[in-house]
């Protein structure tokens, strides 16, 4: 077994032997801050071994590792294996993933400083198993491991939004977290059955011909469409917001929504062979990148603006990848990872201090968290997609594919999208950082090096992450050559204009209704008429039905059979009056039954 | 190597069972260990049949025969093949765990574990008799205790008489303790009536001379004859099976039933008829399995949404669990519908599955009782602050029956519904998707509403987590739900020899009757 | 006289004790009745024998009237214990205490 | 002389107890002692002993009386059945009637007596003689009861009685009639000659009106009607011979007659048998639904069982000889244990016996309702006790001979049946006792219960020599 190797399991196992240690033995779990600095351990080692792995990676580009062990028997083979595929794909994702839970951790050391400790302990121990769940599906070698980890993030998130069950809407959010996103799976479930019955395999480089990988890249993308809350089924990332602040970071704004994106990246050869599925995505990315970015605009809590940017900013990876630049998608999907967990863990710094996710509790906190603000600009601008931040080149680059590849209506989208984002994020900055504070703002301050630290760490890729495009283009064997003409940087206008139409409505800090134009849209957002939509089709096709059946069930089919007992019953209740008691009957029938045998015997 | 592994694998509980009929009432903790000994003997010997098992041989092994009545043919032949010694390991488990879970039993707990032991031995009898005749033997013994059980130690219900039958529910007391377990005898017997007449048809069709399994399956039966005779045996233990129509008895049975009765009855008795399904139907008629293969497969589907949509419709708890092993029985006939080695895989391994999940839970649902004394989901609500661990153990048997990855519940439907693709029934793999989806909803609503949100109400706030012997039980299932769900190997490999080998007898018919 | 006429005859017989057990209602009327129909049957015993002229018939007929005597007594004994336990006339379609 | 009697060792052997009870009851005291029960229940116990050592094989008054396997096996089911049914009476007959004891057991003997002679009658004056003499000492025993009871039980054994007596001295005369059209059609009065004779009409006619007469002793449906008001009003112990013995003793009849002697069943008169028998089943079924006095319950599933008789005798083979012959031996210690369990709820004088006075048992006396619960489940066939082989046997016979159908049937109508048995047992083992007093039997019904037991979970659980014997009995009367 070589070194990759071993890094990757230490990367992959040392959380999951974390997670087993806290869940199995209940009194250390309880100690709880001994039980999260024990966890965050894990994630440093995780970190560490995924830093090494990655270094190891740049240093032999055109390594591609596959390492597995038989698992599922069939016919005295097997029909499917476990093990780990380490190519500059996976191991790009595993350091992400790895970076970003490692900082949310530390994060949460403080940030979750004031739960009791045998929640605090449940909570870290959730968050070690995420890694292992996530990095299972990051290193998958085939379709089947990679559903697994696939359904074991969805588990966490679960589990994670759920954390203050108590909360009636915690755990409603938590529920329609997981509804939705099984709901979605069942496509990827039964991809994998069409793809295993027509390659007998799970693997993603099979080529079982044009109709099969266009059907199966759509059962796919169904569950993509669920996991990276796209347009329609992206109505749980908001709610999830429930959750605590750090793991919407993580799960619903770096990783685990991205799960999706990245399904798409690693499962490239059966995307490339269907085309149909490649123009589904560019227009329900496109859309949801634009649908999303509006309903930002319009939010005052500022968890939901950041929820529904992600939905944005997925939708422009899908977008990218529909329009064929893997390496669009893919670039977008690392600096977003880097820069909306560096927005949320600010954010978080900041519902820290003023204990509110409204915004209009907010305001003026600049002279306060000079650190926060500072990041949570970084973090904007390279959202915003500013020039030379990280954003910046990735977002650049998916534009620029999306012209290439001749669809001018998404273009639009995107950049309309684009410029929105900028507007949306300056408002956001302006509202929370300048203008009068207000009252739960005034004894504001920063959180204590826990939080402040993550912050740091994640301002520095969320700023320079761009300068490395050709680096991961060479890791992930993609071409990149971004030819820095006009036209390359026209775009980078939009997001000036942005600031600057934010600057103009909200520069003062007060926060003003949403502009005319977008009122409308903003009733509509806050109408929540898809969440109306959905909840009447459970309700008739769930409950209503259920209940039919439930009923049907227990009056017409038992109650037929209880019928027949019925029936045998009474009719053994009313034959007994022919025995009547008298004697004389019963002679009579002797008689007359002896009569009508030999009437038989004779006449037969 | 152990002499009569078998015969005592089987005879333990039995024997447990007379030695109990000596114990006085009076010396309570004897009579739970003297029962716990038997269970542990019967499991142990499962494990270590399960692992000395010779996979690459595969076939029957540990052959052991004692003569009965030479002069029918009939003899007591017991040996394992692969599908057994999964099942073995699986009955195994729930006792164990039904004993532990039931320690606080205080009416009359004697003649309760006399009855649970003899039920045992019948269970554990007919996963390794080979004799078409034993195996009935077993399977009769396996059933009847089941009445008394419920009859004395069930929990008291009441249907409120509606619906074009009204009438019928006013003169029956339908939902009443007796009325279920009559109810489930009766139906049971009349199924078990199919059964012995399709038995002697078999016997007599096959020269009257053996009634050994293995001759049988060398002899081929006429393809008329097993076209007539496969529904009935199916039909015979579908009723035991809980298929649709024949599923009716299963929730009243097992919400009225005491908790190691359901636990053991929905967890393993079950199987005995699915198992008897496969064993004896689709094994010794191939033909004529093969013919209605898309009639049972239908019923399979019904069974699986159907079911489903019924656990959504309860508001009791344990009619919940009931109604979801209704469906996921389902799953088990499905997975043997398809006649393919996923598929039956799938449906043996699903056996497994749902008897260890469903097992863990009728005995956390048996906790929850103990303590609040009611099943009435409404009235439950934020017991996980007053018993996290119980909270824990019901949200992980949900994931497996929704089938989440990384439980044994996982695999199972997965197997099944690649056999279901493969065998050219798309349509009943999706369904089971659905179904499986459905699933989703209804248990995390349960969950949500038992152990979320608000509460717990006044009444429950005192109210404690699992005992330590409790523990015993649900960590023993739960642990077991893990293993096979995340490690499969194993157990799969005993299931996956016997099936290949089967399946591949049966790939020429396949061939044959549908090219 | 030909056989036949003895049989219709005993048919005759027969039928007219055969209604008289089911008409009377008298304990010891039906006991005559029943006594009338075994004659009957005597009497077909006796003419078959007649009719093929061996000593079966008679042979026959000798046990039968025994048996029958013996029933009857019995039969009497009954009647009597009846009467003394219900004290009442012995209308045997009134006793029917066991029925259903 | 006497070595030509040999092969009718064994019913002598019973006359001479009678005859030596007979004389002790004239010699002894009229105290309430219970010597005479207890030596008829040992004479009965050594006899069966005997028949073991015995050669009975051979005929007697050249051919009039054959002896073999086929007679050995009903000896041994009747003499089985007198000596439970002696044991079983000891304390009742001495409580109800101290002054009259030897009465009771002479007639017990001398209707065995008459039993043990019929299966080897191979003439018909024979066998009817034999079967009335079977018969009449039922009339008197059923009628055994204080004449002063007028509350308690007892009150209807005369009601009883005279049901009983006027059915089945009607049903005698038809008997005889039959006879009668037979032998004069045919001339002749050896069974075995019958075998050859032409059938003509009246020579049918007479064939179902003896089927008819001899329908009425077992039970058979319409001719039933008499069992249940009989079995309810008569003394239990004596219920318990009545509903086992003259059982087989008609059967045993019903096979010299038909299988011997007119090779029928055979062409149209199976379908006959065969709808009979399914009759037999359901309306005894049906009627036992919802019986609440527990010997009136018992009547009505004895009547079921002889449905299932009925239906394997309806094969007229030789296997299904057997099985009936298995099926007779079971149901024997089978209803005979169930009679005795009622017998020993209902002894003390305020016992009764309807089906909510076993309610709690199990807490008043377990062994009783365990022993109940075995002997229901035997009844009903279930596994491991003797009524599952028994059943299961039938079924195959019937298998065997064609008639798929009616094994359906059957096994379904004995699902039904489990009904109603596990009325009973749910009323012991569900229901709480009225009053938790234990209940002390009497020792001699105790031994008589324990012995049943044994045969029950003997023949259950090792059926096979019974098997062998009952197929070796069929084989010597197909011989």
């Amino acid at each position: 077994m070589s070194l990759p190797i071993e890094l990757a399991l230490v990367a992959l196992f040392v959380p999951a032997a974390m997670a087993v240690l806290l869940a199995l033995v209940p009194p250390l779990r309880r100690t709880g801050r001994p039980a999260a600095w024990l966890s965050v351990l894990a994630a440093t080692v995780s970190l560490g071994a995924a830093v090494w792995l990655f270094a190891d990676q740049l240093a032999h580009p055109t390594r591609d590792l596959l390492e597995s062990v038989a698992w599922l028997p069939h016919a005295g083979a097997s029909m499917a294996d476990v093990g780990l595929r380490i190519d500059g794909i996976s191991v790009g994702m595993t350091l992400v993933v790895t970076l970003v839970a490692f900082c949310v951790q530390v994060f949460s050391l403080d940030y979750m400083r004031s739960e009791p400790d045998a929640d605090l302990g449940r909570y870290f121990a959730y968050h070690s198993f995420f890694i292992f769940s996530m990095l299972m599906l990051v290193l998958a070698p085939n379709l089947l491991q990679l559903f697994f980890g696939w359904e074991l993030v969805g588990l966490t998130s679960y589990l994670l939004i759920g954390f203050y069950f108590k909360k009636p809407s915690a755990a409603k959010a938590a529920v329609k977290a997981f509804w939705v996103t099984k709901l979605a799976d069942t496509g990827l479930l039964l991809a994998l059955l069409v793809l295993y019955s027509h390659t007998g395999g799970f693997e993603w480089t099979s080529h079982p011909g044009a109709d099969v990988a266009t059907l199966v890249t759509l059962l796919l993308f169904v569950a993509v469409v669920g996991k990276s809350a796209q347009f329609p089924l992206h109505v749980w990332l908001p709610d999830a917001m429930e959750g605590p602040t750090p793991v919407s970071a993580l799960l619903h704004a770096a990783t685990m929504v991205a799960a999706g994106v990245y399904l798409i990246v690693r499962t490239d050869p059966l995307f490339a062979q269907a085309a149909l599925t490649r123009e589904v995505m560019v227009y329900i990315g496109s859309f949801t990148a634009i649908f999303a970015a509006v309903i930002a605009c319009v939010q005052t809590d500022i968890k939901k603006v950041l929820a529904y940017s992600t939905c944005s900013q997925l939708g422009y990876m899908v977008a990218a990848l529909g329009a064929g630049s893997v390496m669009g998608g893919y670039f977008h999907l690392t600096t977003h990872a880097f820069f909306k967990a560096l927005l949320f863990l600010g954010a978080g710094s900041v519902i820290h201090a003023v204990h509110s996710n409204e915004m209009s509790d907010m305001g003026g906190l600049w002279g306060r968290m000079k650190l926060t603000g500072t990041v949570f600009l970084v973090g904007s601008i390279s959202l915003a997609g500013m020039p030379f931040t990280a954003g910046f080149f990735s977002k650049d680059l998916i534009l620029e594919s999306m012209l290439e590849s001749g669809r001018l209506l998404p273009w639009l989208a995107l950049l309309g999208a684009a410029f929105l984002t900028a507007f949306y994020m300056g408002r956001v900055f302006f509202l929370v950082f300048l203008g009068k504070r207000s009252e739960k703002a005034e004894h504001a301050h920063e959180g204590g090096w826990e939080m402040r630290l993550p912050l740091v760490l994640l301002a520095i890729p969320a700023l320079l992450g761009g300068y490395f495009g050709a680096h991961f283009a060479g890791m992930w064997h993609l071409d990149y050559e971004p030819e820095w003409n006009l036209q390359a940087f026209a775009p980078s206008l939009v997001p000036i204009l942005g600031f600057v139409a934010a600057w103009s409505m909200y520069g003062r800090g007060e926060a003003r209704p949403a502009p005319a134009m977008l009122a409308p849209i903003a009733r509509l957002a806050r109408s929540g008429a898809l969440d109306h939509f959905y909840e009447g089709v459970y309700r008739v096709l769930g409950l209503k039905l259920a209940a039919a059946v439930g009923f049907f069930d227990r009056y017409i089919v038992d109650g037929l059979i209880n019928l027949a007992g019925y029936l045998t019953l009474t009719g053994g209740q009313r034959v007994r009056r022919l025995q009547s008691g008298n004697v004389r009957d019963y002679v009579f029938v002797v008689a007359f039954a002896i009569f009508a045998l030999s009437a038989f015997g004779m006449l037969r | 190597m152990i002499p009569h592994a078998l015969a005592i694998l089987v005879g333990a509980p039995f024997v447990a069972a007379l030695v109990l009929l000596a114990v006085p009432q009076r010396l309570r903790l004897v009579t739970r260990l003297v029962s716990l000994a038997a269970a542990l003997i019967s499991a142990g010997l499962s494990g270590w049949v399960a692992a000395t098992w010779d996979i690459a041989r595969g076939g029957f092994q540990l052959d052991e025969r004692y003569t009965v009545l030479p002069s029918l043919g009939i003899e007591m032949h017991l040996a394992v093949d692969g599908w057994g010694a999964a099942l073995l390991v699986l009955t195994g488990l729930i006792i164990v765990a039904g004993v532990l879970a039931t320690w606080t039993q205080e009416r009359r707990d004697q003649e309760f574990y006399i009855l649970l032991l003899v039920l045992v031995s019948g269970v554990f009898g007919v996963f390794v008799c080979q004799d078409l005749f034993i195996f009935f033997l077993f399977y009769e013994i396996a059933v009847l205790p089941m009445y008394i059980l419920i009859g004395i130690w069930g929990s008291q219900g009441k249907v409120e008489p509606r619906g074009p039958l009204k009438f019928v529910y006013e003169y029956l007391d339908v939902g009443g303790r007796e009325y279920a377990a009559m109810k489930l005898t009766l139906m049971l017997l009349v199924g078990s009536a199919a059964i012995l007449v399709a038995i002697l048809a078999l016997y007599s069709e096959a020269g009257g001379t053996t009634f050994d399994m293995i001759e049988l399956g060398r002899h081929h039966f006429d393809v008329d004859t097993q076209k007539l005779y496969f529904p009935i045996v199916w039909l015979g233990f579908g009723a035991l099976a809980g298929v649709f129509p024949f599923h009716t008895w299963s929730p009243d049975g097992h919400a009225a039933a005491p908790t190691a009765v359901s636990m053991l009855h929905a967890g393993v008795l079950m199987k005995l008829g699915a198992f008897g399904i496969m064993r004896v139907g689709m094994v010794l008629m191939p033909e004529g399995a093969i013919a209605w293969a898309p009639v049972v497969g239908g019923v399979a589907v019904i069974n699986i949404v159907y079911g489903a949509f019924g656990a959504m419709s309860q508001k009791d708890l344990k009619y919940i669990v009931a109604y979801s092993s209704v469906s996921h029985m389902g799953v088990v006939m499905l997975g043997a519908a398809t006649m393919t080695v996923d598929g039956w895989n799938g449906a043996i391994f699903q056996m497994v599955a749902h008897g260890v999940m469903t097992g863990l839970f009728f005995a956390l649902v048996g906790l929850v009782y103990g303590k609040t004394h009611t099943r009435w989901v409404p009235k439950m609500g934020g017991f996980g602050r007053v018993m996290p661990g119980i909270a824990s153990f019901f949200t992980l048997a949900c994931l497996s029956s929704l089938a989440l990855p990384g439980t044994a519940g996982f695999i199972a439907e997965l197997l099944v519904f690649l056999g279901a693709w493969q065998s050219g029934h798309p349509v009943w793999a999706i369904a089971g998707a659905a179904g499986a989806f459905v699933t989703a909803v209804y248990v995390l609503r349960a969950v949500k509403s038992i152990f979320w949100g608000e509460g717990p109400s006044k009444e429950f706030e005192h109210l404690g987590d699992a005992n330590r012997v409790e523990w015993g039980a649900l960590v023993l299932l739960g642990a077991a739900i893990l293993v096979f769900g995340f490690w499969p190997g194993p157990v799969l490999h005993l299931i996956d020899a016997t099936t290949t080998r089967l399946v591949h007898d049966l790939l020429p018919l396949t061939l044959a009757l549908n090219p | 006289m030909p056989l036949a006429a003895w049989l219709i005859l005993a048919a005759g017989l027969f039928s007219i004790g055969l209604y008289g057990v089911a008409s009377r209602r008298g304990a010891i009327g039906i006991l005559l009745s029943v006594e009338l129909m075994a004659n009957a049957v005597n009497l077909i015993f006796i003419a078959f024998g007649r009719y093929r002229g061996d000593h079966l018939g008679q042979v026959f007929t000798l046990f039968a009237v025994a048996l029958t005597v013996a029933e009857v007594a019995i039969g009497l004994a009954l009647v009597i214990l009846l009467h003394r336990v219900r004290r009442s006339d012995e209308r045997v379609d009134e006793v029917r205490e066991l029925h259903g | 002389m006497l070595t030509e009697l040999s092969p009718l060792l064994l019913p002598l052997l019973v006359l001479g107890a009678a005859l030596l009870v007979l004389f002790a009851d004239m010699a002894l005291p009229k105290n309430g002692g219970r010597h005479l029960g207890l030596f008829m229940a040992i004479a009965f116990a050594a006899i069966f002993g005997a028949s073991f050592f015995v050669d009975t094989a051979g005929n007697v008054f050249d051919g009039v009386w054959v002896g073999g396997d086929f007679t050995l096996f009903f000896d041994r089911v009747f003499l089985l059945a007198g000596a439970l049914a002696s044991l079983g009476s000891l304390d009742h007959v001495a409580r109800h009637m101290p002054g009259r004891q030897g009465e009771y057991y002479l007639l017990l003997a001398c209707s065995v007596f008459g039993m043990m002679l019929l299966p080897g009658a191979r003439d018909l004056v024979l066998l009817v003689v034999c079967f009335e003499l079977m018969g009449m000492p039922l009339y008197l025993l059923a009628a055994w009861s204080k004449t002063d009871d007028k509350v308690g039980r007892g009150k209807n054994a005369s009601e009883a009685a005279l049901k009983f007596y006027l059915v089945g001295a009607v049903s005698s005369v038809f008997l005889l009639l039959g006879l009668a059209l037979v032998v004069g059609m045919s001339g002749t009065t050896s069974i075995t000659a019958l075998a050859h004779m032409r059938h003509s009409a009246l020579f049918d006619l007479g064939l179902f009106t003896i089927f008819g007469g001899m329908g009425f002793k077992i039970g058979v449906v319409p001719f039933h009607m008499w069992v249940p008001d009989t079995y309810e009003g008569a003394p239990t112990p004596f219920v318990a011979f009545l509903s086992v013995a003259p059982k087989a003793a008609g059967f045993a009849a019903l096979c010299v007659v038909f299988l011997v002697g007119f090779h029928v069943p055979s062409g149209s008169f199976i379908p006959l048998l065969l709808f009979l028998a399914a009759t037999t089943m359901i309306v005894g079924n049906l009627f036992a639904l919802r019986q609440e006095n527990a010997k009136r319950l018992l009547a009505y599933s004895g009547i079921a069982q002889i449905g299932y008789m009925l239906l394997t005798f309806a094969t007229g083979t030789r296997m299904g000889t057997g099985m009936l012959l298995f099926f007779l031996a079971g149901y024997t210690v089978t209803n005979v244990g169930a009679f005795m369990v009622v017998e020993a709820m209902a002894s003390g004088d305020r016992g009764t016996d309807q089906i909510d006075d076993f309610d709690g048992l199990y807490a008043r006396s377990p062994g009783l309702a365990l022993a109940m619960l075995l002997f229901l489940l035997s009844l009903a066939g279930i596994p491991f006790a003797v009524g599952f082989w028994a059943k299961l046997y039938v079924f195959m016979a019937v298998w065997e001979a064609g008639h798929g159908m009616l094994v359906f049937l059957g096994a379904v109508l004995a699902v039904v049946a489990l009904f109603y048995y596990l009325r009973i047992a749910r009323a012991m083992y569900m229901n709480e006792p009225k009053d938790a007093t234990p209940l002390e039997t009497p020792l001699g019904v105790k031994l008589a219960i324990l012995l049943c037991l044994a045969g029950v979970l003997g023949m259950g659980v090792y059926p096979a020599p019974f098997l062998e014997q009952a197929m070796l009995a069929s084989r010597s009367l197909f011989g």
